[in-house]
């Protein structure tokens, strides 16, 4: 089953892509997803960045579902 | 908006409100981009993006909870997309009210809300190389 | 300066400060005349009128305390003279600093020193007839 | 010996005019001088005002000489 999985500023440099179609397990929680993409790309183990389900900033036990949008987001520079 | 935010639209935003006559106050916020100096030179301009929907939702929930905070007659935000060079304005947040007071503590809680709620992202491009930081709001 | 301030004439300052690529924020504060009702009918507009030499020596002392207390790229304040119109703008006053909070903090301490030590007198002229208030800031 | 008095906003209404040459005795305070145009101007015993003496807000106190300016000051209404 699919998630897409959005990447923003510092983070879509890492992953060379603005999203991805993760395949992912039912029941799987923000923080395992997080676990997860940080062996994919060990680089963001270094980065701060909040994980958006359905775009609201959530916390790591959050469950995703394949209908969620998840996003990364590296710090906010607006203003 | 796409690009930088003009003193022209600034301007025609201020002439639009000469009809609501019950508003005494206008604070205006501008948020220009400064040439700071980094490693590799100085900041040439931002680049800016954005989570989009996220963030259009983000300034919607901020004009309501402003608007419930304070006693406002108008209230509009725009923010840069893209490239803004360094000395243009890419932030513009306009409010207004019958008194100044609520004007005041309206704009800088507003301003301070985008800082740390939207989702939108900068690269500060540096120097005449091609270098770039990503900006980061603390 | 003569009559009421136009949008143009903020548009065209806020223009002048983009070679300033040290100023991160801008906070204006505009003060619009509003259509009170008293017992005469509505607020048209203000005639204002001003003890001029001293005026001029109140504006210098504000300026010079505010950039003594905050920390400011450049400030600039104009008041109108004579007849403003309700909806248009009698009192515009511009700081620009690096950061923003001491523009939020400079705009609000200044817009108050000058509704208390700048002796401009205000004749609001109230409904059709001719009839009038003096204003008077509390 | 003359002193120059200006009246402003709703003084110069009570008055008739902006300003008034009045002859004084040295060693006047703001506050005989007021007695006196409270005697010549009863309604502005009625509207608060301040006095300035060379530009300045003066309290009762302050001595007035031929050499000052002397201004009535009705509330202020900038901004």
């Amino acid at each position: 089953m699919g998630i897409n999985i959005l990447y923003f500023g510092m983070l879509a440099e890492i992953s060379g892509q603005a999203n991805e179609i993760w395949t992912i397990n039912d029941g799987l929680s923000v923080g395992d997803l997080k676990k997860l993409i940080l062996e994919k790309y060990p680089a963001m183990g270094e980065k701060k960045f909040k994980v958006a389900v359905n775009q609201q900033i959530a916390d790591d036990q959050t469950f995703v579902s394949t209908q969620s949008e998840v996003a990364l987001l590296p710090p906010f520079a607006g203003g | 908006m796409e690009g930088p935010i003009s003193p022209q639209f600034v301007a025609d935003s201020i002439a639009k409100h000469q009809s609501k006559v019950n508003i005494g106050a206008h604070a205006i916020f501008l948020g220009q981009i400064r040439a700071d100096e980094k490693e590799d030179g100085f900041v040439t301009g931002i680049e800016y993006s954005a989570y989009e929907e996220m963030a259009e939702q983000a300034f919607h929930a901020i004009r309501e909870d402003a608007f419930s905070k304070f006693d406002l007659t108008c209230m509009h935000i725009y923010h840069s997309l893209g490239l803004v060079p360094t000395g243009e304005v890419s932030l513009f947040v306009f409010v207004s009210s019958a008194h100044r007071r609520a004007a005041f503590e309206a704009s800088e809680y507003i301003v301070d809300e985008i800082k740390t709620k939207v989702p939108i992202f900068g690269k500060e491009l540096v120097g005449p190389a091609g270098a770039y930081v990503w900006k980061e709001n603390n």
